[in-house]
């Protein structure tokens, strides 16, 4: 039985990567174009209203949820994925902590930009201010991004010396603080109870608002999808860079990179801080569209979630990875009857990955580099040796 | 580019023993695990410019001498120098920058990448750039004309827009990142056609032949630029006549003006190519000489008393 | 390079037709379906239906679901349709549900929220909306006191059952009160009220962690402050195995708890500790409940209306008076649950201008467990 | 309004309680280390000898809470049973744990690192492995079994994801007090079946042919497997062994505490694991250490703050001592030198 699926697997597999060939075999204007369309048909799909892909909607059943919402989330999912893709998928850490770095973006936004945070409260008492100051949202991302950079690098330094599995579980232990540390803390995030009126672009959470109001969330959608586009593109610079390749290096084979004169500490710390940085950013963007966050929603489950997500989708190939973020997102939303069983089924499809597939639902495989005309003048030199 | 290839640095025939300078000097280096006495009290040095040969029985510390040179381990007593610089005590990529590099004798490729971007992790070592360059650009370096922006086109819209890249480039320079990218990849693909295996230059490593990831490995520690490389059994799992061409292939590397040392255990292979051979035993330094003393050497016959000289 | 060719074809036509089905919408979901004929309408209904937490949801919901049931029964002519939105009590759930409830104006109002964190998650939609809420079980305090004119709630708050706790504690000539809390949203909630009215009876204080199994250093603590009362705010997944150890350790001090624990898994996961403890809810005993709502919500789900379950019923019943009353906006629908004046079967119900439940209508009840039962003791008064 | 200041509030550090009954708080420690130590063991073991972390062992451990549970309840035991009574059902609580403990682990080892285990997987691939068997294990137990099983058995699977007690099998009485500091029946069978448990694994890893299979195969797989060690049998042996720790732990656990639930395992898996990393992840006698150390600073910790500290001061003190002694307090070795 189980030979028979891993049949069926390896020859799905085998179209796969046939599509993934034929997808380089294209001249390049054809794939721009093609990309072109792919991407206008992301910021369509809020309005998605082809006869026939309806069904796809999340509203389109009983007790469903808004479309663009669940389109958001899955966005602030993929960015997510994304990111941790760097640490798990090319660096080759696992980090099982990232939720830690979502709540952290998530609450620097919060605790200054909102006028209920504590923190801001005191910057009001403390410089006279007029009790509707609060840290303006763009500086707000400026402040998530680098508050969960800076506590990437704390969390490195220490841990990164240390052998992977034990790596595992600090970040394990590093997600619960985070959390805990933001509910008892009452004095400065409010603890259980919870920061409302968190800002967006136009200001804090008001009917008044023109695009980023509080009903119609697609302009929040295609916020979101803006930044992960951006964000592809600098990970994709990453990746292709020699950033990239220690990274891999990396990850293949620490001692062998090692030699071969990669500083092994140095990168892992520079894939923890971009990790972090870009967890950061999604919890950010999170918090910013919900405009309330408490701890409970910053559980340990999700880091496991985040983690299904790459390793499902297929660890190291920001495709794959985005495709599992989808998938985890969307599937319970659209399927809500079933929603209980959304942790079992998690839960069997990262054992079932991992024993048939695990490389994931969309392998990672490495671009080939553009040779220009190397490869024939290869071919004409005589392979003298 | 690099200063050893437009160094022609001595690679006079070898059987003048012309006074080299030292390049790398183990000094009475001990380890020790728990109880077991890997290395024992081993001294020897290595000449710039020559083959030099490390032998001995399995398990007689040749590997284990490797990876004290090159950072793995560090030794409970003694000192490597290389170039009159103290090596121990420094972490592996420090090492690598001074200009040792390795193979390793059971491969360790970086199996899922292509054999150029394997080649390129190694010349990456000599560049800069890192995450900011490589995601911002903005360091940017004057370019050399060669480095340009070529303008191709013979007219129309391409001609102008090549037209600006380059008056683009020649103002505000190039970023160092896209210099350096360019010349690690010429150089990755100049090392893979040294070693004879640039056809399969964006295949993954772990999909080549067994002889080419050999070959790559070489490619790979070339990468880094070294001033002594060091071959953990190059060798192994060759036929003769492949064997043959890794002679050649060793030769050429030294011709380069780089020093290399060779562990081997096929004694033919080993006779043939080196200048000098070194020869362990148990931890120990039983032999260190010419080829053809070392053979003679009483000691080093009872120690490989029933391998026949030429055993795989 | 005819592949070539046609393959550019291809790309093009692709491009071509996402480009014109973008122009052919098929507006899903949403549809705009008005309440048939003159009475009846749609409402939603939101809250933890499943995950960790549905035990002290679900009795609400099924309260709701009677009350529609009961009224669709009777009035064939005037049919109300709830639909359920199940949020796991995840404020990030709830809020697109929010979002489709706002946008989708077919809705008429909404039950909910059941928890403190996703109401005041999703309050500032619906108020933008002008949907009124009418939460069941959502007991913070503070969610009255933001100015939200779309939020009301039909049962006290932690506030109001802060203090019947303290009237109880008077009553028994409490000296030496040790509060604990499980730092969740609703614990600490209800034990920062109970602090601000005990005052000097308050002994010491200590606080847990969720999924907290061991509590050694608690005991010890209560044991030093020689306490004669233990009051816990929070659920049963931490109260039973902590009154237990406590008793087993030999604390003899007496045992409170608020409405979290008024649950059957309590004594039970227990095991015979939480005997005699005392649980106060603001739940009216069966045979003091109005009307047939015990005996038919027994009937219908074979077994008792649980913590809530009568605040799930009057919530609904409050929607099923609108349109009985001919109300068919949301603007109508709010006027009217702002002005509502009734007798329910949880207590009598008319809203304070800020949202909350006529306080002084507010009845708590105080249980002592014996055996796996809640037996009712007596009527709190209000401090 | 005026602003709270930006403080920790309500949390007043005590030192005054902690030395004032610093007896009774390690003690109190102590009991519950020796928990953490039973569980720990079984990370050990499988650590030692294939240096993987068997996520999933927490969930090992809840299943035997859940054996000792249905046991219980099949016999219909009462609170406070007769000693002769309670002693029978403990024996029998033991032996039923243990079995399925060790029938659990086993399972998990056959379906999902063997198959892994031949393809050579990294590690990454086994932990992530183990995170979704654990997962499975716990909505099985929380979700599934309750919707199947319900309706038959409810005193178990009454209600999805519900906390479940157990009858008391021993009253706890404090046996003697000395220097202000009392010591229950309970805490001293649990502290006394932990150490005795582990002791006899120890001897059993360090005295008989098994257990030098199990060194041989933890010091040198190679070496080991041309001595004619079976390899696959070593392997099934350990995860057996560490199923019967963690049933043990079950049935101490159910004893002292009288309650489980699907989500038992999570945290305490977690401990236990700190507990393994502490004192030296693959030494047995490490397990002990890491797991009382674990113990007694976590009550010392929720004494001189509170107890909702207590999760970070235990990570905290995790992260600490693996910077300065990266592998834990008395160094990783399953019997001797790994070279």
């Amino acid at each position: 039985m189980i030979d028979k699926i891993r049949d069926l697997d390896r020859r799905r597999a085998g179209a796969l990567h046939s599509v993934g060939d034929r997808w380089r075999a294209l001249p390049k204007w054809q794939r721009g174009l093609t990309f072109v369309a792919f991407v206008a048909f992301i910021y369509y799909l809020p309005l998605l209203g082809i006869p026939g892909l309806t069904w796809l909607r999340t509203d389109s059943i009983s007790g469903g949820s808004n479309w663009a919402g669940v389109l958001f989330t899955c966005a602030v999912y993929v960015l997510v994925a994304i990111g941790l893709n760097v640490v798990i998928g090319l660096a080759g850490l696992l980090d099982l902590g990232y939720i830690g770095f979502f709540a952290i973006g998530a609450y620097a936004v919060a605790l200054f930009g909102s006028v209920n945070s504590p923190v801001v409260k005191w910057f009001q008492a403390e410089f006279d201010l007029p009790p509707t100051w609060a840290v303006t949202w763009a500086i707000c991302a400026f402040i998530a991004l680098v508050m969960a950079l800076i506590s990437g690098v704390i969390l490195g330094w220490p841990t990164l010396r240390l052998r992977g599995d034990y790596l595992a579980i600090v970040t394990l232990g590093f997600g619960e603080i985070i959390r805990i540390v933001a509910r008892n803390m009452e004095g400065v995030t409010r603890g259980p109870q919870g920061i409302s009126a968190i800002p967006g672009p136009e200001g804090p959470p008001s009917p008044d608002n023109q695009i980023f109001g509080l009903i119609d969330i697609k302009p929040w959608y295609w916020l979101a999808i803006t930044v992960v586009l951006l964000m592809v593109f600098a990970v994709r610079r990453l990746e292709n860079s020699r950033v990239g390749r220690s990274w891999l290096a990396i990850r293949e084979d620490e001692d062998a990179a090692a030699v071969m004169g990669v500083y092994p500490f140095k990168f892992k710390l520079w894939a923890f801080a971009i990790g972090a940085a870009l967890g950061g950013f999604a919890g950010f963007l999170f918090a910013s569209r919900y405009a309330f966050i408490d701890p409970t929603q910053f559980n340990v489950n999700l880091s496991i979630l985040f983690v299904a997500m790459v390793v499902v989708g297929g660890s190291g190939n920001m495709v794959g990875v985005s495709v599992g973020a989808v998938l985890l997102a969307y599937l319970p939303e659209r399927f809500r009857e079933i929603a209980d069983y959304r942790w079992l089924a998690f839960g069997l499809a990262m054992v079932l990955v991992m024993i048939l597939r695990p490389q994931g639902l969309i392998p990672s495989k490495r671009r080939a580099r553009e040779l220009k005309d190397r490869a024939a003048e290869a071919e004409e030199a005589p392979a003298h040796v | 580019m690099s200063d050893e290839t437009n160094n022609p640095v001595a690679p006079k025939i070898p059987t003048q023993p012309v006074p080299a300078k030292n390049l790398l000097e183990i000094d009475d280096v001990t380890l020790r695990f728990g109880g077991v006495v890997a290395l024992n009290g081993i001294s020897f040095e290595i000449k710039e410019g020559e083959i030099l040969g490390l032998i001995g029985p399995n398990g007689a510390g040749k590997t284990t001498c490797f990876n004290v040179m090159t950072g793995v381990y560090k030794p409970t007593s003694g000192a490597v120098r290389f170039r009159g610089e103290r090596v121990t005590g420094r972490k592996p990529h420090q090492i690598s920058r001074l200009g040792i590099s390795r193979t390793f004798q059971n491969i360790r490729l970086f199996p899922e990448m292509s054999a150029l971007e394997n080649v390129m992790v190694g010349t990456d070592s000599r560049h800069k750039t890192s995450v900011p360059g490589a995601l911002f650009r903005l360091y940017r370096v004057r370019p050399k004309e060669e480095e340009l922006p070529q303008v191709t086109a013979s007219g129309g819209i391409v001609r102008t827009w090549q037209q600006v890249r380059r008056g683009f480039a020649k103002t505000f320079g190039l970023s160092r990142h896209i210099l350096e990218e360019r010349a690690a990849e010429d150089k990755a693909m100049e090392l893979l056609r040294f070693v004879g295996i640039a056809d399969r230059a964006n295949d993954e490593a772990r999909n080549l032949p067994y002889g080419y990831q050999r070959r790559l490995e070489i490619a790979r520690a070339l990468g880094t630029e070294p001033k002594l490389l060091c071959l953990d059994e190059p060798a192994a799992g060759f036929n003769p006549a492949e064997k043959e061409e890794l002679l050649g292939l060793i030769r050429r590397i030294r011709d380069k003006g780089v020093t290399v040392l060779l562990i081997e255990h096929d004694m033919r292979l080993v006779m043939g190519v080196t200048d000098r051979i070194v020869v362990l035993e148990f931890g120990s330094k039983i032999a260190d000489g010419r080829p053809e003393e070392v053979s003679r050497d009483p000691r080093v016959i009872a120690a490989y008393l029933g391998e026949p000289a030429d055993a795989a | 390079m005819r592949r070539s060719y046609s393959r550019a074809l291809g790309t093009a036509a692709l491009a071509a037709v996402l480009v014109a089905a973008a122009g052919c919408q098929d507006a899903g979901g949403s549809g705009d379906n008005t309440a048939s004929g003159d009475c009846g309408g749609k409402i939603a209904i939101f809250g933890a239906f499943t995950g960790d937490n549905a035990g002290l949801v679900l009795p609400s919901l099924n309260g709701a679901k009677l009350a529609i049931k009961q009224h669709n029964d009777a009035n064939a002519d005037c049919q109300i349709e709830m639909v359920e939105f199940d949020t796991q009590g995840d404020p990030a759930q709830a809020t697109p549900v929010a979002n489709q409830v706002a946008g989708d104006t077919s809705f008429l109002g909404v039950i909910g929220g059941h928890f403190s964190g996703e109401s005041d998650a999703t309050m500032p939609v619906y108020e933008a909306a002008g949907l009124v809420m009418v939460a069941p079980s959502a007991t913070r305090t503070d969610l009255t006191a933001k100015g939200n004119k779309s939020f009301f709630r039909v049962v006290g708050n932690d506030g109001t059952q802060a203090g019947a706790v303290a009237t109880y504690l008077k009553s028994q000539n409490a000296q030496r009160v040790f509060l604990i809390d499980d730092a969740s949203a609703y614990g600490a909630g209800i034990t920062a009220e109970l602090t601000k009215n005990l005052g000097a009876t308050v002994a010491a204080s200590d606080k847990i962690q969720e999924r907290q199994s061991q509590f050694e250093a608690t005991i010890s603590k209560i044991k030093a402050a020689n306490a004669d009362f233990v009051f816990y705010g929070g659920y049963t997944r931490e109260a039973a195995p902590l009154v237990r150890q406590m008793r087993g350790a030999g604390v003899t001090a007496k045992f409170i708890g608020p409405d979290g624990l008024y649950d059957p898994a309590f004594p039970a996961g227990a095991s015979g500790g939480a005997e005699g403890s005392i649980i106060t809810c603001p739940c009216l005993p069966a045979d003091k409940a109005g009307g047939t709502f015990t005996a038919d919500y027994q009937a219908a789900y074979g077994q008792a209306p649980g913590s809530y379950g009568a605040e799930g019923f009057d919530a609904a019943q409050i929607f099923v008076d609108a349109f009985k009353d001919g109300k068919k906006t949301r603007a109508e629908i709010l006027e009217y649950v702002k002005n509502y004046d009734k007798q329910g079967v949880s207590k009598y119900i008319k809203f304070a201008e800020n949202g909350d439940v006529d306080p002084s209508r507010v009845v708590i009840w105080s249980y002592e467990i014996k055996g796996t039962a809640f037996e009712p003791l007596q009527e709190l008064k209000l401090s | 309004m005026i602003p709270r200041p930006l403080s920790m509030q309500g949390d007043l550090v005590n030192f005054a309680d902690l030395f004032g009954h610093i007896g009774q708080h390690t003690v109190d420690g102590l009991s519950k280390g020796a928990i953490y130590a039973l569980i720990a063991l079984g990370y050990t073991l499988v650590y030692g000898v294939l240096r993987l972390i068997n996520f999933a062992h927490s969930e090992v451990f809840m299943v035997g809470t859940f054996a000792v549970l249905g046991l219980w309840t099949a016999f219909g035991v009462q609170n406070n049973p007769p000693i002769g009574q309670a002693i029978i059902f403990l024996v029998l609580g033991l032996i039923v744990a243990a079995i399925a403990s060790g029938g659990t682990a086993l399972a998990i080892e056959r379906i999902a690192y063997r198959p892994l285990r031949r393809k050579n997987a990294p590690p990454l691939i086994f932990l992530i492995t183990a995170i979704g068997l654990s997962l499975v294990l716990v909505e099985i137990f929380g979700l599934v079994l309750p919707k199947l099983l319900g309706e038959a058995v409810p005193s178990i699977f009454g209600r999805a994801r519900i906390i479940l007690g157990m009858p008391t099998i021993i009253e706890q009485k404090t046996l003697f007090t000395v220097l202000n500091t009392s010591i229950t029946n309970i805490q001293l069978i649990v502290f006394v079946s932990a150490v005795v448990m582990m002791a006899m694994l120890d001897w059993f890893i360090n005295r008989t042919r098994y257990g030098r299979g199990v060194r041989a195969v933890a010091q040198n797989p190679e070496t080991a497997a041309l001595m004619g060690v079976n390899q696959e049998r070593v392997i099934m042996l350990i995860f057996v062994l560490g199923g019967i720790m963690a049933g043990a732990a079950a049935l101490l656990w159910s004893m002292r505490f009288g309650f489980t639930q699907s989500s038992i395992g999570f945290v305490l898996g977690l401990k236990a694991f700190t507990a393994a990393v502490l004192g030296g992840i693959g030494n047995l006698r490490g397990a002990l250490l890491g797991g009382l150390f674990l113990g007694i600073v976590e009550v010392y910790g929720a004494t001189i703050f509170a107890s909702n500290w207590e999760d970070v001061i235990a990570f905290v003190v995790l992260v600490i001592v693996l910077m300065f002694r990266p592998t834990g307090i008395l160094g990783e070795s399953l019997g001797r030198a790994r070279a």
